[in-house]
């Protein structure tokens, strides 16, 4: 069920390189229960910035009525985002999406999560998940340069971690698919993440495998309603079959829609 | 407290507010949000002859005060449009009105034609303006002739009022409603999005796939305002007019200049329950204006001088 | 750091940014703020040839990330401009663009005659499309022949290079441009105010006496991004763009589109230090950008198809 | 000398209905010296709203660095003024204008000041700098209603000091010109600042005295370069003389601009 809510800021820190962690409390929490859905927020009450900001679930506390967001400060939007604190309220539109299917693997098999930058904070919730079902987790992360790195003991502490940077600061030196490869990691199912290039590297390497992908979009409504963010489906790649991200994914299989 | 209905051709509002075309989808979204009765009416996505897919992503991109789309009429086709969205939305007890589109004479006919005998669409809105598609299009919106000719075959396959939506991306706007007059239409609705681009700082290259989109949001509202002042008071058409409603407040200016119901777009986005509460604020704001019935303040900014007794307490 | 000097006809500008028409005055006020010797040039305040009081007022109102302003071309007339004004800004070492409006044809060729002869007149920015005076004015902006003719007729006069403004408000931008460049402009300068309108929701009248004024500002920027895109495609003459600009950022994003200078309006109002602080930041941005010269940006978004290198970090 | 400063909020209060009292401290504030000046405000950071606000400086404290205004909270700009709190900033550009010229009146001679509304605050520090100088200083001071009185006090340590209402609820009911003759009120200079049709009543009724008025007009720029805030002189009211109400005004001499 999507509600819009004032969400009250309980928390807010700064936790790597223009990398912020929020937490809202909500009655809206109690309609989260698929890791990788996201939220749209309104980072401020006038027209500037106008639209809404689709950000993911990291987190979800029931108990608390509280959800978490992880974000880069970089726009306008998220900028304003960083300065909120401590008894601000959020206008927060959500649960949006169908996220990542934790049935996908069963008890005692093996999930590898792989994350690219920003890209990172759903899989944190869908990790838990996972970890609470009896599912081994694997998580191989990827960052640009060690400043930017967050998370790390979070996740360490679920399962298997790897960091990758691209700069070689931390971590693997390269991608995320390098890490895979060199460590011959092996898995019943694959969770990801991230920018284009490393979905569509990841999905062109596990062919054979389940695997599923969150997309990222510039949307409209985030709703499904307007038509801004929809993709073609995989099997009719050219034709008019599409998928919108917003309401159909963000989460979707492998060859479900073109990346 | 005031009255708030709407009498226009074909169409018995309960209200004057619906959303716009293309910013609510045909409605299945947001009926999980609310009560679609409630509504006005609705105007449902541009529907033409064949599927189309519309332009590649990035559609949008943000601007002060608005945004830009370029969603190029993406929509299932006359057929499923008929067979399912329009069937589906028969649950519901709000009148529809189908915004038209193509390319051709012929689609738009076609389209027309056969959407105008669907059950619960009470009128048709002719998408004479979009911006964003590249074949045909530009000329139904910006020459007075083929405005009219069109105007004129689409009324004469009409089951129900037509409605002719305008584009504000012309020297000379009142030229093309009395165009449209002249061809038969039973009202206007304006204004469709002004063409604009914005060219990302980082990449160099423009944000939006298609380059050019369609500028929608408060920043056009002043644009629109101006436009539906003058048509209103060069045509005898009833105007719906949009662009930039966010409040009931805005609904009223609109009204003040000549527009008899008000289309919502943009702000569905920014608040997806921003119909209902325009609709619930509506009546007190027509009383405490001193107006019995809101048609009172259709044209109020032209057809008298003196300003209102009103003022803010 | 990266170079913006920028050399137009008749203009070596040390910068590309100068205020543009109708939002500095004559310099005076903002000389005492800071050095006018600062700016690239300064586009003066429409003259004409006899002394205007303008319109009453009110002759401006806020809009959603815009403004309207309806002035109506108030100014002391071109004899006094000459003999005061532009003899005043003698004093500071900034090239002049003089804006010359009339309502006749005459008129206009008896200012640019006139005003071009002036010591520290370095080009004459004609302005055909001013929306806030009621008389003649509204062909030379929106028909092509009549636009041509006037450019021809001035340029016979002009000691200087000529730049035409051209008006947003007509269907097709690149056809008024095209005309003008064949009367033989020298220069475009684009785009002036869009026509608007704002209703009191209390006293049920248009905010401006005037009631209809042209919208300035944010609001606006997309469509002139979308115009300077189309229009530096299609003619070779360089552009001064304008509208809505209000950082160095958004500088970048006229020169990508076509533009090779840039003018500064209603962000003054806001920030009267916008200029200089503007001049200030944009070498580094431009070097951050990975040009070694600002003019390698215009035209940057329809030459080259491929992404830029630079992300921010 | 006019100046554009990021100015700190020393307090911000409401004392009336809608009227709040707001105190910022700068550098600018060395740069006041006429009482009846005003500052341009920009409101927020963003371009929601986009244009600065023109409002009245009604109290100068030099030693402090500080200035006081009054004003009342209505549309949107002043609406989001009065949320600022101790300690927030505000963009401030001024003084601007120039105001009430104190050498009109004599020591020992006696001054009328008469404020309507929103009009009154930069009476206030008018009356201040006459009393300072041994200027007798009368008040009449005219409201909507009880509820919208403020000042009463402050400008009754100054001196003698008249309320009127135009609904009766507290002091006379009226106009504030039927004060004035009503208590027969004798002065050497009248100085005024309110609603336009107050203005003209008084500058009609007092056409043989000395009187300054204040006014008020819709502003682009507040600096005098755009044109938008002129008006016709009075030796000229057909013609194309002007006085631009930002930079020649806000206070004129009666008879000097077409009200
Ligand atoms: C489903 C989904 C989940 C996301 N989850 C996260 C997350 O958990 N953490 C995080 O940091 N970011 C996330 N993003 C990206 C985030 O939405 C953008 O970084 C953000 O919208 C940028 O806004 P801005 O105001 O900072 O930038 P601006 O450049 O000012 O934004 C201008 C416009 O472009 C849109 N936009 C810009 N970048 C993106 C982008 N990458 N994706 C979609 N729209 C964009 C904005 O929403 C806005 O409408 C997610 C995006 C999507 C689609
Ligand atoms: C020289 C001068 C001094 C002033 N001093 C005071 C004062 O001390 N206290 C006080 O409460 N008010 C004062 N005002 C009026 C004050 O400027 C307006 O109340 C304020 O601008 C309204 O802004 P808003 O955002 O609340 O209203 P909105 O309706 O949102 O404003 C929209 C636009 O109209 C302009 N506007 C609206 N009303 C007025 C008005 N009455 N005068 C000028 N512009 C207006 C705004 O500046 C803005 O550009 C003064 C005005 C002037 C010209
Ligand atoms: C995403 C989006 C899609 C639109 N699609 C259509 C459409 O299919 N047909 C149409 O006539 N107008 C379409 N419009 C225009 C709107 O119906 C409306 O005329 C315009 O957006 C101005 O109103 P607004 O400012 O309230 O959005 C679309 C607008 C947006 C923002
Ligand atoms: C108050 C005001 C007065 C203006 N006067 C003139 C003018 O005299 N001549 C002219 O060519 N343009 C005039 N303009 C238009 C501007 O020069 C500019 O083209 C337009 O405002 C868009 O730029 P902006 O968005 O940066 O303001 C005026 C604009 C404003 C806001
Ligand atoms: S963002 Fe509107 S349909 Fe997805
Ligand atoms: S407000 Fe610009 S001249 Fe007075």
């Amino acid at each position: 069920m999507i509600k819009q809510e004032m969400c009250e800021v309980i928390s807010q820190q700064q936790i790597a390189s223009h990398i912020y962690k929020l937490t809202l409390k909500g009655e809206l929490v109690h309609g989260m229960n698929e890791p990788g859905q996201f939220v749209h927020l309104k980072v401020s009450q006038g027209m500037d910035p106008l639209l809404r900001r689709p950000i993911s679930i990291a987190e979800i506390d029931h108990e608390n009525s509280s959800f978490t967001m992880i974000y880069r400060a970089d726009g306008k939007g998220t900028s304003m985002l960083a300065e909120k604190s401590e008894g601000d309220s959020i206008d927060v539109l959500g649960p949006l999406g169908s996220g990542f299917p934790l049935n996908a693997v069963k008890k005692g098999e093996t999930a590898l999560l792989v994350g690219g930058g920003i890209g990172v904070p759903p899989l944190y919730e869908l990790s838990k998940q996972l970890v609470k079902k009896g599912v081994n987790v694997i998580h191989v992360l990827g960052f640009q340069a060690r400043e930017m790195v967050f998370y790390e003991e979070e996740f360490s502490m679920l399962g298997e971690t790897h960091i990758a940077t691209a700069d070689g600061s931390y971590g693997t030196h390269g991608f995320v698919t390098d890490v895979i490869s060199h460590n011959g990691i092996k898995f019943d199912c694959l969770y990801t993440c991230g920018p284009t290039p490393m979905l569509k590297a990841l999905e062109k390497a596990y062919q054979h495998k389940k695997v599923y992908l969150s997309l990222e979009e510039r949307m409209g409504c985030g709703i499904g309603a307007c038509f801004a963010c929809v993709c073609h489906t995989g099997d009719d790649p050219t034709g008019h079959s599409y998928k919108k991200v917003c309401s159909d994914g963000p989460v979707f299989k492998a060859g479900e829609v073109v990346l | 407290m005031s009255s708030i209905n709407i009498s226009l051709p074909g169409l018995n509002l309960k209200n004057p507010i619906m959303p716009a075309s293309g910013c609510f989808g045909f409605g299945r979204e947001f009926s999980q949000l609310y009560d679609l009765s409630e509504l006005g009416a609705i105007m449902i996505k541009a529907t033409t002859l064949s599927p189309r897919f519309g332009n590649p992503t990035p559609r949008v991109a943000e601007t002060s005060a608005g945004m830009l789309n370029a969603i190029g009429l993406q929509n299932p086709g006359l057929e499923r449009v008929i067979n399912e969205e329009l069937k589906w939305l028969e649950q519901h007890n709000v009148p529809i009105i189908a915004n038209v589109a193509g390319s051709t004479e012929e689609d738009y006919v076609a389209v027309a034609k056969a959407i105008s005998k669907a059950r619960n669409v009470h009128a048709l809105e002719l998408n004479i303006s979009c911006p964003n598609v590249k074949t045909g299009g530009i000329a139904f919106g910006t020459i007075p002739e083929v405005a009219k000719d069109l105007t004129k075959k689409v009324k004469d396959v009409s089951q129900v009022p037509v409605y002719v939506k305008l584009s504000p991306n012309v020297t000379n706007i009142v030229e093309m409603a009395k165009a449209v007059e002249q061809g038969g239409a039973d009202g206007l609705t304006m204004i469709n999005t002004l063409v604009g681009m914005r060219i990302d700082i980082k990449t160099g290259l423009p944000v939006i796939a298609n380059k050019t989109g369609g500028l929608s949001g408060p920043a056009i509202k002043p644009v629109a305002i101006r436009m539906i002042h003058e048509v209103s008071q060069q045509v005898s058409l009833p105007i719906i007019g949009m662009g930039g409603v966010q409040t009931a407040e805005d609904v009223i200016e609109y009204f003040y200049a000549g527009a008899s119901a008000v289309a919502v777009g943009t702000a569905n986005f920014v608040d997806p329950f921003v119909c209902p509460n325009i609709i619930k604020e509506l009546p007190a704001l027509v009383e405490q204006l001193g107006f019995d019935h809101i048609s009172e303040c259709t044209g109020r900014s032209w057809k008298k001088n003196e300003p209102l007794a009103y003022h803010r307490a």
